[in-house]
């Protein structure tokens, strides 16, 4: 069989188009999520301020708690999404590749659920 | 290693693919292309200037005008009838390239761009006329792009860097190639009902050259070693506007768009040699004009060379129409050409001569024109006699797709109608007993030495400007230096990947293709288009209006002749 | 002028592993590389292996490594590269001896691409029309010369031999901006998968290997518009 | 080794610079996740991050990287979808490495300082 004919039978869908687009656009809103992030967190509070006391009082606003949540699916969405490409192009033996695949998906699965439980479900103690 | 296939053809520059794409229009034919170099390495992609065709885009053209100065700009050694033929079949050849893809430039109207060239005029010669087909100046890299890209389409199946060393002749037919795979060095015999050489053309037997390093003349010089002659050798053509000291061809397109060439004092000398067409002359004359400047003391600084004049083109026609020229101007010389003189030389350019052919590719063995069956030759290997004593700019493209067109159309035609010829016993043991003792030889001459006398002995003394004594002289030479060839030692004893025992093969063919060209140079006692003798300054029609045929025998070369066909153009003096 | 010259050396049937060769040669300021290398040949070491046909950079066979970008040595003068210099074959491809790597991969993905042009409608007696302005929009890519030169200077293709690399991408682009061919989207379809285009991380590289000029990287950026933007 | 030019840099540290950051959102994401166990469990890692100088220039690389993915984050953007934007890339290379050390200079201040003795809080 061809190249050719392979590539085509390989396809099916537009993944890798998609894929390519959603760094883009998910860049742009990083872009400010981040930024806005390491603005809030590392230079506008001063470091020592950043405690318990202080997460507490940030998460009483739903505001809060909805920007982290979209920063925290953003963030990991488009950097698993580059970690895959990564792999793709270091990890060339098949073996490997399924081994390097299932470590970045299990992951990228467990940390999100942990974050985002965490981002919903936290209740401040009074300290 | 055996293989057996229907059609080989070997040399994948236009004329071989053209051949290929034929053939492989037949889906019952199997056809092998076999090649030194990949098949976009091929010499072809260096054309730049055009293709000539009547096509009349700009203003009113037929064939018979093209034929006319295809006829005249040949000084009359041109055999007519092919030329009739090429120049009619290179309207639809263009036409067939453009729908196969090729990127020609555009007019507004959108149709291919047409512009002029050297010795292209309307009317049978009354004024400069615009028939050069062109993309930029790219036009053979776009030629063999196309049809690469074609065969690619069809299928075609290539055996790249497998080099040719021999041709399988038995009782008089041909019947198979020997070639050699670069890559293991393993020899392969492929027996086949038809044989196309279509191997290119022979520069490098001269120092300043427009030719790849790989133009050696292999083909040509391998049918020579089976009994068949070679053609007006004698005609080979020196283009003007090759780059100083380093032959790199500058198009002819420079002056189609109105580059002037001046010598040291400023002067636009064509005015004083070819008032009509000036700095379009054609080739043959427009580089005897400079010979004749540099030995009257007018070249630049009294050297060897004159000037190419572009800047008062201004930098939108040099960028746009002539861009690899500018390319190579600037990265070469260090020279902007939209602002500076480009200083030129003549270069060893173009065969005229070659395997000679009918008009169907194939090839013919005498004045009789009795073929050797199942041996064809196209391009610029082969010599149907379009191009005369002279070719002019952009008929040589016309050549390799007209004929290789012609030449694949008649194979695919023999191959349905013979059966096999078998292979004489042991075919590859000439090529075997070759590629050993080169590969054993442990001390001797160097190839690189003789390569180097042979070069400068042939610019010296076989290019331009010829005489006699010139012309014993390097007979002599070149009989020493075949002398040594015959010692010659190669350092690289691997069979994998061994470019220096292919190289010293290819040296074979330059030194015996030079002895052949010096042997029709000394016969022709007249000036005839591209071979101009001192001592025999006019053309003699009533004892030289014919055609060289050199053979190769045991007991040294014999010439004989072979007409000139002659059928609409009675010859006539040659002026412009 | 002297120069020195450090080449990479390597033949697989006898050498373990690849190593170099140091020479000097006597040439002048204005010699190409590729003289350098002839010179090397024919008066000090036959055993030297590259490819080369043309001299002029048109034909694209002597791509290489000198001092560390991919250029052809028939493009590049000594003067250019000073008196010393280090010329290794291009990376991503097996080394068939010393400087001359195998190209039958290149080829493959080349033809992948289908390269030619594709229009089923009957040709007409004459040319196809097609305005200068339309001819123009791929005029960068018809110069390619498949030198490689491109595709192997590029870092996601180094690693992911796979990727079908900037010089089928490039010829790919010649087909599809050429107006009179009429199936970009089966093409398409397969520079749009895994191993496609989206593999180019706008390197760079490649513009800056390729010695016909173009503009290399444009070019994939033209076609990955071209795929999101036209959407049929 | 192949001797590449601005844009292979670019992409050199914007490689570097992603995985970084994805791995730190790893982490991070664990230590935030400690706030679940109560005041005492979250303040005394954070103290670590505070107090340790090694933590301060994590943080600062952190930063660093973040803020270099970004900003060349869009130079990658503009090329891809400015038609004109691939003739600027060297340029905007540059832009993006410049914003990226401004930026970094009250970044720098603020977090490494206090190690140093300036800008004591
Ligand atoms: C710089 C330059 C510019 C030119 N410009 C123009 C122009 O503007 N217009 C014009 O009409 N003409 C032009 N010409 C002339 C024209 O390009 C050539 O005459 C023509 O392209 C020859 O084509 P070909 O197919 O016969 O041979 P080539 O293209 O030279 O191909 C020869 C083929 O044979 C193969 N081969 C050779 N020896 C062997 C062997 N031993 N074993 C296996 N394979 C072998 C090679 O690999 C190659 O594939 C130009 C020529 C030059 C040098
Ligand atoms: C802050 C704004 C961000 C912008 C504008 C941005 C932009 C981009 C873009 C455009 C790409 C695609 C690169 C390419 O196709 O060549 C990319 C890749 C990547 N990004 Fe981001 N990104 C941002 C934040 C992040 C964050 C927070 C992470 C980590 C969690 C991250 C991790 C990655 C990774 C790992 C890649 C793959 C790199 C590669 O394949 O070379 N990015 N980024
Ligand atoms: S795009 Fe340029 S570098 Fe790449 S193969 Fe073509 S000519 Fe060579
Ligand atoms: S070097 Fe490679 S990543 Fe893209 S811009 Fe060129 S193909
Ligand atoms: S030898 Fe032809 S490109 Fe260098």
């Amino acid at each position: 069989m061809s190249l050719a004919r392979q590539a085509v039978e390989k396809r099916g869908t537009n993944f890798e188009l998609w894929s390519w687009y959603y760094f883009r656009i998910s860049g742009v809103l990083l872009l400010f999520l981040a930024l806005g992030h390491v603005y809030v967190m590392h230079i506008a509070t001063p470091i020592e301020e950043v405690n318990y006391a202080f997460v507490a009082a940030r998460y009483a606003t739903p505001f809060w708690r909805t920007y982290d949540a979209l920063l925290l699916l953003l963030a990991m969405s488009h950097g698993v999404n580059g970690m895959r490409l990564i792999l793709h192009d270091y990890i060339r033996a098949r073996s490997w590749r399924v081994f390097a695949f299932s470590v970045l998906y299990s992951a990228a699965l467990i940390f999100t659920v942990l974050g985002v439980l965490v981002i919903l479900t936290f209740q401040p103690q009074p300290s | 290693m055996y293989h057996r296939f229907d059609a080989i053809v070997v040399g994948a520059g236009g004329a071989g693919l053209m051949a290929a794409l034929q053939l492989a229009q037949h889906p019952g034919i199997r056809t092998a292309v076999i090649s030194k170099l990949y098949p976009s390495r091929s010499h072809t992609g260096a054309a730049q200037g055009g293709i000539g065709a009547a096509l009349g885009n700009h203003e009113e053209d037929h064939p018979e005008w093209h034929t006319f100065d295809t006829v005249k700009g040949g000084d009359y050694l041109v055999d007519q009838d092919a030329a009739e033929v090429m120049c009619r079949e290179a309207v639809e050849s263009v036409y067939e390239l453009e729908h196969f893809g090729l990127p020609f430039s555009r007019t507004p109207e959108g149709k291919i761009d047409q512009r002029r060239f050297g010795g292209h005029t309307r009317n049978f010669g009354e004024a400069p006329v615009r028939r050069s087909c062109f993309a930029a100046d790219r036009t053979g890299h776009m030629i063999l792009q196309t049809l690469y890209q074609q065969c690619i389409k069809h299928e075609v199946d290539f055996y790249s860097e497998y080099q040719l060393l021999d041709l399988i002749v038995n009782d008089g037919v041909c019947c198979g190639i020997v070639a050699l795979n670069i890559k293991d060095g393993e020899v392969h015999i492929f027996h086949a009902k038809a044989i196309l050489f279509a191997t290119g053309g022979f520069g490098r037997a001269w120092k300043i050259t427009s030719n790849a390093l790989s133009n050696t003349g292999d083909g040509v010089m391998i049918a020579a070693r089976h009994g068949v002659p070679l053609e007006d050798m004698e005609m080979y053509q020196f283009h003007p506007t090759g780059v100083y000291k380093l032959g790199i061809l500058l198009t002819e397109g420079a002056r189609g768009e109105g580059g002037i060439l001046r010598n040291d004092s400023g002067e636009r000398f064509t005015e004083r040699y070819a008032p009509t067409l000036l700095d379009l002359a054609p080739r043959d004359m427009v580089s005897r004009f400079i010979y004749q400047e540099v030995k009257e003391g007018r070249g630049i600084k009294g050297k060897d060379y004159v000037h190419l004049d572009l800047t008062h083109l201004g930098a939108d026609v040099v960028e746009n129409k002539l861009p690899d020229l500018a390319d190579f101007v600037r990265v070469y010389l260090g020279i902007d050409p939209v602002r500076e003189l480009i200083p030129i030389q003549p270069t060893a350019h173009y065969a005229m001569g070659g395997i000679p052919t009918d008009i169907d590719g194939r090839v013919v063995l005498n004045a009789e024109e009795d073929v050797m069956p199942g041996f064809y030759a196209a391009g610029e290997c082969a010599c149907v006699s379009v191009h005369g004593a002279n070719r002019l700019g952009t008929n040589s493209l016309v050549d390799i797709v007209v004929f290789g067109r012609r030449a694949g159309k008649h194979m695919a035609r023999h191959i349905q109608e013979v059966d096999f010829t078998e292979l004489p016993p042991k075919p590859d043991a000439f090529s075997r007993e070759q590629l050993g003792q080169l590969l054993s030889r442990e001390s001797g001459e160097s190839a690189a030495e003789i390569r180097q006398h042979l070069q400068e002995e042939m610019m010296d003394k076989v290019s331009v400007l010829r005489t006699e004594d010139k012309l014993k002289a390097a007979q002599k030479t070149v009989a020493q230096l075949k002398q040594a060839y015959t010692r010659v030692a190669i350092q690289d004893r691997q069979t994998w990947y061994n470019s220096e025992l292919l190289e010293t093969m290819e040296l074979g063919y330059l030194l015996d293709i030079s002895e052949i060209t010096i042997a029709g140079a000394l016969v022709r006692k007249e000036s005839r288009g591209a071979h101009y003798r001192d001592d025999y300054p006019s053309r003699d029609d009533a004892n030289f209006l014919k055609h060289t045929l050199v053979y190769g025998t045991p007991d040294g070369l014999m010439v004989r002749y072979k007409p000139v066909k002659i059928t609409k153009f009675e010859p006539k003096e040659r002026k412009y | 002028m002297q120069v020195t010259c450090k080449i990479r050396r390597y033949n697989p049937t006898v050498d373990e592993k690849p190593y170099f060769s140091v020479y000097r040669a006597e040439v002048e300021p204005t010699d190409r590389v590729l003289d350098v290398l002839n010179t090397i040949k024919w008066y000090e070491d036959g055993t030297l292996t590259y490819r080369r046909s043309c001299a002029h950079g048109v034909c694209g066979s002597d791509a290489m490594r000198i001092n560390g970008r991919n250029r052809l040595a028939c493009k590049v003068l000594v003067r250019d590269v000073g008196n010393r210099m280090t010329i290794e074959p291009m990376m991503g491809f097996k080394v068939l001896r010393d400087l001359v790597v195998d190209m039958e991969p290149f080829f493959e993905k080349y033809k992948a691409v289908k390269p030619y042009l594709i229009n089923d409608e009957p040709a007409p007696v004459t040319e196809r029309l097609q305005s200068p302005e339309d001819r123009a929009k791929y005029d960068d890519t018809t110069k390619c010369i498949l030198c490689a030169a491109c595709t192997t200077s590029c870092p996601p293709f180094w690693s992911n031999p796979d990727f079908v690399g900037p010089a089928a991408l490039v010829n790919a682009h010649r087909f599809i901006f050429d107006s009179r061919d009429q199936r970009g989207a089966d093409r398409a379809a397969i520079i749009s998968d895994r191993d496609g285009v989206w593999r180019c991380r706008t390197v760079f590289n490649c513009t800056d290997a390729c010695p016909r000029g173009i503009q290399v990287t444009n070019a994939m950026e033209e076609v990955k518009r071209k795929l999101l933007y036209d959407r049929a | 080794m192949y001797r590449g030019r601005e844009g292979m840099w670019s992409w050199i540290f914007h490689r570097v610079s992603g995985v970084g950051v994805l791995l730190f959102l790893f982490i991070h994401i664990v230590d935030t996740a400690l706030i679940g166990w109560g005041p005492d469990v979250y303040n005394a890692v954070t103290t670590i991050y505070h107090e340790w100088a090694i933590f301060r220039f994590l943080q600062f690389t952190l930063i660093a990287a973040v803020l270099y993915h970004s900003f060349n984050g869009v130079r990658i953007i503009v090329i891809d979808f400015w038609p004109k934007g691939f003739q600027y890339q060297r340029l905007m290379f540059y832009g993006a490495m410049g914003l990226t050390v401004l930026a970094l200079i009250p970044t720098g201040v603020l977090l490494l300082g206090p190690i140093f003795g300036i800008a004591e809080r």
